[in-house]
Formats: C-alpha cells, sequence, structure tokens
C-alpha cells in the first residue's frame, strides 16, 4: 500500500515538474490537470471522500477547462 | 520504510508547494504563473488534508452501523479544504479573465515585455 | 440590543440583491450601497456604549466558544467597523456621480462587498474565518483595480492578484501549521496554548501569517504592488484602498501578534521595519510627479508611522497609532476624492496639470489642502493631536535608540511636508495657461468630501471625542487575558 | 543570478516549513475540536456526514464567505471582460460533431440529475453543495462544447445566483429570531438521522448552495467562452 502511495506522489511530482518545464502552455495545463488528479486519489487514501470529489471535479475538471479556453484566446507557447 | 510511512504525504504536499513557488517566482509569462498558483494550491491543500489524517482512520461519515467516533479522521482540516478549493477556483478564474485582458490589450502575455510590470 | 453579527450580514445580503435591483433599475441600484453603509453607521453607533462597558462576543451557530466561529466585538473592532462605515458611505456617495462608465451594477456590488470583507475581518474571532473574509476583501479588490480595463489597471491588477495569491497562500499554510500545533482555529483557544507551545514551530507559524497578511497591509519589502494598484484603480476606489484595505492588513498583523501569539519579542522588529516603510515611502512620494502615485507613497509611509506607533506596546502609543489610522483614513480618502475630480477635469494626473485649479474648482482645492495640511500634521487638523500623542508616547518610553527612531520619523514627516506644500503651491499659487472658468466637482462629490473636512476639523479641535475609544482599543490589544477570558469564558 | 537568490528563498522556505513539521507528526490524533465533532456532531447538527455538519453546521459563517467569494468571482470576471468585448462580433464555429451532439442531449439531463443528487445527499454521503454544484457547471460546459450557439439566459443563471445567496443569508437570519437566538442555528427539527429530511436546515441550505454554485460557475465558464477575440 505505502509503495502505492509513493509511487502516485512520485508520479505527481513529476508531473509538477513537467508542469515548470514545457513550454507548450497546453501541455503544462494538463501535467497541472494530472497533478490535481492524482492529489484527489491521495485525497481518497487520506479518507477525506468530500475533498475528493471537489477536487475531482472543480480543481481538475472545471479549472483546466478554463485554462484551455484562456490558453486559446491567448498564446499558446510560453516566450 | 517508515520514513515513507510517515512522510510521503508530507513530502508530496512540500514538494507541490515549492515547484507551485518557484515557478511563480522564475516565470515570466502569466499563464505559467497561473498554473503555478494553481500546483501550489494542490499543494497546500494535501498539506491541510495530512493534518488532519489520523493512521487506520476512517472517513468522517456515518453512513454503515459499526463505525465509531474515536476512528475518525479529523473533519475540520477537510471542511477547510473545501473551502480553500473552491476560494482557489475563484482566483484562478478571475486571473485567467485578467490574463484575457493583457493579452488583448498588449499583445503579450510575457511579463518582461509589458511595460510597468517589475517585480 | 442588535446583534453585532448584522454588522455583516444586512450589506452581505444588501449586496446580494444588487443585481436584482440592477435588473429592474441600474438607477436605484446606485443607492443600495449607501443604505448598506448608512445601516452599519448607525448599528455601529448604537453598539458603541455597550462594546465599551463590556465587549460582546456572539457564537455563530450556538455550539459554544471554540467549535463555533465567534465574532468578537471589542473596542478595536467596532473602532474599525465605524471607521469602514463611516469611510464607505462617503465614498459611495461620491461614487454616485464619479461612477458613471462601464458595468456600474457589477462596481456597486463589488464595493459592497469589499466593504463587508473588510467589516468581516475586524469583526471575527477566529483565524480561518478571518482568512475567508480576507479574501473577499483582496477579490473584490483586484477587480476594482481593473475596473476601467485600461491598461495600466488591468496591469497593476495582474500584479496585484499574483503578489496576493502569494500572501494568502503563505497565510493558509500559517494557518495549517497553527491547526495541526493547537487542533483549534479559535483565536482566544489558540492564545491560551500559544504561551507552552514549542517556539521554533510556533515562530514558523507566525513568520508564515505575518509575511502572508503583510502583502496586503503594505509592509516595506512587500508593497510592491501598491503604488501601481492605488494610482490606476477609479478615484473612488484609491480611497477605499488607501483608507481602509491597508488598515485592514494592519489590523489583521496587529491581531495576531498582540492577541494570537502575544509575541513581545516581534515588537522591536516590526518597529525597526514601520521607520523603514516611514522612510521608504515618504522618499518614493517626493520623487513622483504623478499625483495619485504620489498619495499611494505616502499611504506607505503612513502605514509605516501607525506600525511603529503600535509597536512600541505602551498605552500612550498605541492610542497614538490609533488616532493616527483615523485621522489617515479620513485624510487619504478625503485627498483622493478630491484628486478623483481634479484628475478628471484636468485629464492629466502630472501634478504640473494641476496648476491654477484653486481658481477653477475652488472648494475641491480647499478639501485637497484640508486633508493635506491634516495629513502633514498641522493644527487644528485631526493629524496634529495624533503625531503628538505617538510622539509623546514613544518618547515617555525613553531609551536613546527610541528618541533616534523618533527623530527618523520626523525627518519622514518634514519630507512630507516638502511634498505636500510643493502640490498645495502647484494648485494655489500657480497660474494655469489653460482655461480658467468655472468647473466645480458635482454637488453631491462636494458634500461627501466635506463630510470629511468637517469632521477632520472637528476631531482635530476637540480631540476627547474619540481619545476614550481609543484609550480602550489600546487596552485591549495590551491586555491578553481579557480577551481570552471573554471568549472562553 | 535570479534564480539563484529563488533557489536561496526556496531553501530558506523548505528548511522553517520542514522544521516546524517536526511537531505535527503525521497519523496522530491530536485535536480536541475535531474529537467534538466527531463524537457530537450526529446530536448536535443531524447530519451523518460529519464534515457535511462541519461545513454547514459548525462553521456555515465560512461557508458563507466562501459562496461570497465565488460569486465576488463571478461578477469580478464580468467586470474584467466586459470592458473588451464588442458585441455582436461572435466568432462563428464550427458545429460539433454528430456523435458529440448526439451524445451530449443524452448526457446533459443526466449529469444535472447527478449533481441535484449530489447535492440534496450532502448530509448522507460523500458531496455536498459545491461538489453538486460542479457537476451541474459540467453539464452546462458539455453544452457548450457541443452546441457552440447556445447560451444560458444571464438573466437566469444571475437570478439563481442572487437567490441562492440570499436564501443561505435569510435561513441565518431566521435563526437569530426564532432558534436559539444564534445566527445560523438550526432551528428545523433534526429527524431521524441517514433519512433524507433529517438534519433541518443542512439540505436546504446545500441546495441553495448547490444551485447558486453551479449558476456562479457556469457563469464563469460562460463570460470565459463569450470573450470572443
Amino acid at each position: 500500500m505505502i509503495i502505492f502511495v509513493s509511487l502516485l506522489v512520485l508520479i505527481m511530482l513529476v508531473a509538477a515538474i513537467a508542469a515548470l518545464i514545457f513550454r507548450d502552455l497546453l501541455s503544462a495545463v494538463i501535467a497541472s490537470c494530472l497533478v490535481s488528479l492524482l492529489a484527489s486519489i491521495l485525497f481518497l487514501f487520506l479518507q477525506a471522500p468530500d475533498v475528493a470529489m471537489a477536487e475531482a471535479s472543480i480543481g481538475a475538471a472545471l479549472i483546466t477547462a478554463v485554462f484551455v479556453i484562456a490558453i486559446r484566446r491567448t498564446d499558446r507557447y510560453e516566450e | 520504510m517508515s520514513f515513507l510511512q510517515d512522510y510521503v504525504y508530507y513530502i508530496g504536499a512540500f514538494g507541490l508547494v515549492l515547484i507551485g513557488l518557484f515557478i511563480i517566482l522564475s516565470r515570466r509569462n502569466l499563464i505559467k504563473v497561473i498554473i503555478g498558483l494553481s500546483i501550489l494550491d494542490t499543494g497546500i491543500n494535501l498539506f491541510l488534508i495530512s493534518v488532519g489524517y489520523i493512521s487506520k482512520g476512517t472517513a468522517p461519515i456515518f453512513s454503515k452501523p459499526g463505525l465509531v467516533a474515536e476512528d475518525m479522521v479529523d473533519p475540520v482540516p477537510q471542511a477547510l479544504v473545501l473551502t480553500s478549493i473552491v476560494i482557489g477556483v475563484a482566483v484562478l478564474a478571475l486571473a485567467l479573465a485578467l490574463a484575457m485582458r493583457l493579452h488583448k490589450l498588449h499583445g503579450t502575455l510575457d511579463l518582461r515585455k509589458i511595460g510597468e510590470l517589475k517585480w | 440590543m442588535v446583534s453585532p453579527v448584522l454588522l455583516i450580514v444586512i450589506p452581505l445580503g444588501l449586496a446580494f440583491c444588487v443585481p436584482l435591483i440592477g435588473m429592474v433599475s441600474k438607477r436605484f441600484a446606485r443607492f443600495v450601497p449607501v443604505v448598506a453603509c448608512l445601516f452599519n453607521l448607525v448599528v455601529s453607533v448604537q453598539l458603541l456604549p455597550a462594546v465599551l462597558s463590556k465587549p460582546i462576543v456572539v457564537d455563530l451557530g450556538g455550539f459554544g466558544a471554540p467549535f463555533s466561529i465567534n465574532l468578537f466585538v471589542g473596542p478595536v473592532g467596532i473602532l474599525f467597523s465605524l471607521l469602514i462605515a463611516l469611510a464607505g458611505f462617503v465614498v459611495s456617495l461620491y461614487a454616485l456621480a464619479y461612477i458613471d462608465k462601464g458595468p456600474t451594477t457589477r462596481y456597486h456590488t463589488l464595493y459592497l462587498l469589499l466593504l463587508v470583507g473588510a467589516t468581516g475581518v475586524v469583526l471575527t474571532g477566529d483565524v480561518f474565518n478571518l482568512f475567508v473574509f480576507f479574501e473577499i476583501l483582496c477579490i473584490s479588490s483586484y477587480v476594482l483595480v481593473a475596473y476601467r480595463g485600461d491598461k495600466d489597471g488591468v496591469e497593476s491588477a495582474v500584479k496585484y492578484l499574483i503578489q496576493g495569491a502569494l500572501g494568502s497562500a503563505l497565510l493558509l499554510t500559517g494557518i495549517g501549521l497553527l491547526y495541526g500545533l493547537f487542533g483549534t482555529l479559535n483565536m482566544a483557544h489558540i492564545a491560551v496554548q500559544a504561551g507552552s507551545a514549542d517556539p521554533i514551530p510556533l515562530f514558523v507559524a507566525m513568520a508564515l501569517i505575518v509575511v502572508g497578511l503583510g502583502v496586503e497591509a503594505a509592509i516595506f519589502p512587500l508593497n510592491a504592488w501598491l503604488p501601481d494598484a492605488h494610482s490606476s484603480a477609479p478615484s473612488s476606489i484609491s480611497a477605499i484602498l488607501s483608507g481602509i484595505a491597508i488598515e485592514v492588513g494592519l489590523y489583521a498583523v496587529v491581531r495576531m501578534v498582540f492577541t494570537v501569539f502575544g509575541a513581545s519579542s516581534m515588537l522591536s522588529f516590526l518597529m525597526f521595519l514601520g521607520v523603514l516603510t516611514l522612510l521608504v515611502g515618504e522618499l518614493c512620494a517626493f520623487a513622483q510627479s504623478n499625483i495619485k502615485r504620489m498619495l499611494a507613497y505616502s499611504s506607505i509611509g503612513q502605514i509605516g508611522l501607525i506600525i511603529f506607533a503600535i509597536a512600541i506596546a505602551t498605552s500612550g502609543s498605541i492610542t497614538g497609532g490609533f488616532f493616527q489610522l483615523v485621522s489617515h483614513t479620513l485624510s487619504k480618502a478625503l485627498l483622493f476624492l478630491a484628486a478623483g475630480y481634479m484628475i478628471y477635469r484636468s485629464g492629466s494626473m502630472d501634478i504640473s496639470s494641476l496648476e491654477g485649479m484653486g481658481k477653477r474648482m475652488p472648494l475641491t482645492a480647499f478639501a485637497f489642502a484640508v486633508g493635506a495640511f491634516s495629513l502633514v500634521g498641522l493644527p487644528p487638523f485631526a493629524g496634529f493631536p495624533s503625531k503628538l500623542l505617538i510622539i509623546r508616547g514613544a518618547l515617555a518610553d525613553g531609551g536613546a535608540l527610541l528618541a533616534l527612531l523618533v527623530g527618523l520619523v520626523l525627518l519622514g514627516t518634514v519630507i512630507e511636508g516638502a511634498y505636500f506644500f510643493r502640490v498645495i503651491q502647484t494648485v494655489f499659487f500657480k497660474k494655469g495657461d489653460g482655461e480658467t472658468a468655472r468647473c466645480e466637482a458635482p454637488a453631491i462629490a462636494l458634500v461627501s468630501m466635506f463630510v470629511l473636512v468637517a469632521l477632520i476639523i472637528v476631531i482635530g479641535v476637540y480631540p476627547s471625542l474619540i481619545i476614550g475609544v481609543l484609550n480602550s482599543a489600546a487596552s485591549e490589544l495590551l491586555v491578553r487575558a481579557d480577551y481570552i477570558g471573554r471568549v472562553l469564558g | 543570478m535570479r534564480s539563484i537568490a529563488i533557489i536561496i528563498l526556496l531553501a530558506i522556505v523548505a528548511v522553517g516549513i520542514g522544521v516546524a513539521l517536526m511537531a505535527i507528526p503525521f497519523g496522530v490524533a491530536k485535536t480536541q475540536v475535531g474529537d467534538h465533532y466527531t463524537e457530537s456532531g450526529i446530536g448536535d447538527t443531524g447530519a451523518s456526514n460529519i464534515v457535511t455538519s462541519v461545513v454547514v453546521g459548525y462553521r456555515a459563517f465560512d461557508t458563507l464567505g466562501e459562496i461570497t467569494i465565488l460569486f465576488v468571482a463571478a461578477m469580478g470576471l464580468g467586470a474584467v471582460l466586459a470592458g473588451g468585448r464588442k458585441l455582436g462580433q461572435r466568432r462563428d464555429v464550427e458545429p460539433a460533431s454528430l456523435i458529440l451532439r448526439t451524445g451530449c442531449r443524452f448526457l446533459f439531463p443526466l449529469l444535472l440529475l447527478f449533481g441535484a443528487y449530489i447535492f440534496i445527499h450532502g448530509h448522507l454521503t460523500p458531496g455536498g453543495g459545491f461538489q453538486g454544484g460542479a457537476v451541474i457547471a459540467s453539464a452546462f460546459l458539455l453544452v457548450y462544447l457541443s452546441c457552440p450557439g447556445r447560451r444560458v439566459s444571464k438573466v437566469w443563471s444571475q437570478t439563481t445566483e442572487s437567490l441562492g445567496a440570499l436564501t443561505f443569508v435569510v435561513l441565518g437570519l431566521v435563526g437569530l429570531t426564532v432558534g436559539g437566538h444564534y445566527y445560523l442555528s438550526s432551528f428545523m427539527p433534526h429527524g431521524v438521522v441517514n433519512e433524507l429530511f433529517s438534519a433541518g436546515i443542512i439540505p436546504v441550505i446545500y441546495v441553495a448552495i448547490g444551485l447558486k454554485v453551479g449558476s456562479d460557475l457556469t457563469g464563469i465558464i460562460d463570460g470565459m467562452m463569450e470573450e470572443t477575440i
């Protein structure tokens, strides 16, 4: 169990670093969406189903949509 | 192994906080900065939830008989995080709207190129 | 007796009504903030005598002190809520005429919510609740800074938002640490346990919280957003940001340091920071040629002075600090309001473009002069007794270091006097080459300005009117045990 | 140079927080307030989901502030974007594919129903007003993606928003006069735990919050979509 959790945390941190590195903002947003999604799984492991639901529906889904809309209206690539 | 047991959530949470802070402080693209804010928020939320966790606890919901109050994890941080997630959404949406306006007015999101925005 | 919770809830309810009223008639929607502020003013005045004799603790939800959120309405809280209601009332009167373009219904809703957030921060007795109201205050001010939607406004709003969001993230981390350490969020309950806690984690939590709140309070290294935001917002909003928002941030810092943490070791550090903030603010203000930026930097300086006075932590100096806070709110609001119409008429924010305004809009220029004199500290205006009290309070304590710091403060005041007199000279004694026709500000704006002028003069001549409230506010901050006892019973 | 300074700053933050965390061991019970909530939450509020009883019962005032923040954000987003919008300049977007449109027609009512289920059962199962509201908003997001011409009526969404929030405020005021004379005190009967009609005012508030959050988030998406370039 703890190995699995550690693996999830590791993937989450890698995704966050990917969000830092990617020049393509769309990819960076998808990476940060992955961070939120994994965080919501961790919330579930931490016995917080309410928060997991909120994070998955608001933090991962809606915010990503808003980000994508904003990127479509502006520039896709970081200079 | 017990090190991981004790600290893995804290490591995850503060890893996210530090990466988020680093993105905010080092990147010049506004949307990237906002991505950093969202990662920072997620990290803080994870930290708050881990503070309230009790080993081998159950979720604080009396959904089936046989659950006892002593085994439940602390509900307060969960309530706080619900609030903080919603606040995060509000700030991020507003920031993105401002970014769109800024792009329309200046034609760029690069904070270096935008006149008075010196840090 | 009315319940103090109405101070927050009624304006909040009215703010939710504004969009509905706006659908029927935009003209009616303008008056809602005026009504709400008037209501708050009346209720605060009504509560004042009761609060002075005994602070009121309101339990929300009725579950007892550490378990449900409570409001603590002591002398400090009622002083701030009076000030917020007063400044809010005057500025909303002014905005009736001043805000005529753009999405006005949204402006009035957000303006009212900003005041609700400020009132909530000063009345609440719960750390996380303070954070929530603080966010209401901050988010609505981000929007209002960008209200005009021009380049400057959006830029400074972005800057303000990012720094503010960073600040709130640190604040939330600090609150999380506090909850981890003490298992409670009630201020009094934390204060009881803070004495026996491990000092290092406690210090980390305090540092995070003070830094987070310090962004909004514009303490020196954290105030990069302020000059831009205050100068590019609409003038009515600048008046509220300078007059209310920073003061509320300052209140939060002071409440945390004094009541929650009881950190006397932090105070000398804050004292230095205060003097530093003062000098930086005044020197930058001296160098400005844009009038609104000058006023914004001058706010930084004044905040520094207030921090200095409160951090000395004697009864006399805290009274002086609160007095300075009152006089700064009134004078700075007046200055921004007067400058607002002068800028509107001359079409430029440059100080040199204000030449001849003394002839063109004599009443507005007179109001501006009153505000400036009061801020500099000339008798018979409100700024005079406050500066006198601060200096007396600081020197009464003795100590060469304190005397040196007072010298620096006086130097700051001299600089302040220099740049304000430069503006006054430009406004009154230089002949403008442009038009000379009279073009006074609208009547409603003049009324709001002259309410402030009257208050400044009355308080300046009879400081004893408010000194009683300020004294009990000072003792509320100094006597922690009293606060704790009232809440936890 | 700059990045070195940033890294030093981050190191200070990391060390500070790391030291503080030593005092907060993971997985240990330590709070009196939290224990009180889990032990007497059902008795005090009648909700079997203790998180709900904290969010809408013990700390309901926070929640009031929270929906205010969402309201501010939706309002503010409109105000920020209103400045640059030219009416009637909406870009013609290609219609979405048949599969998306048909799927959306099936999914939309289901999602609305699911959202409503989540916030109506907030006091019994995980979830509540915020999660349900987010689901409802995502239903509308789906409509925006599949049928580009469709818009939610501004008047309706704004009315729902204001009325939802006003319900919350007014319920609190009723508690001030009727119940234990506390703002937001639970003045309605608690009923039988674990039944739908139980927990006093909590379900009512959660329905109001659900509708309000749903329309707020929809308003945010609507504002972002409508901004045309």
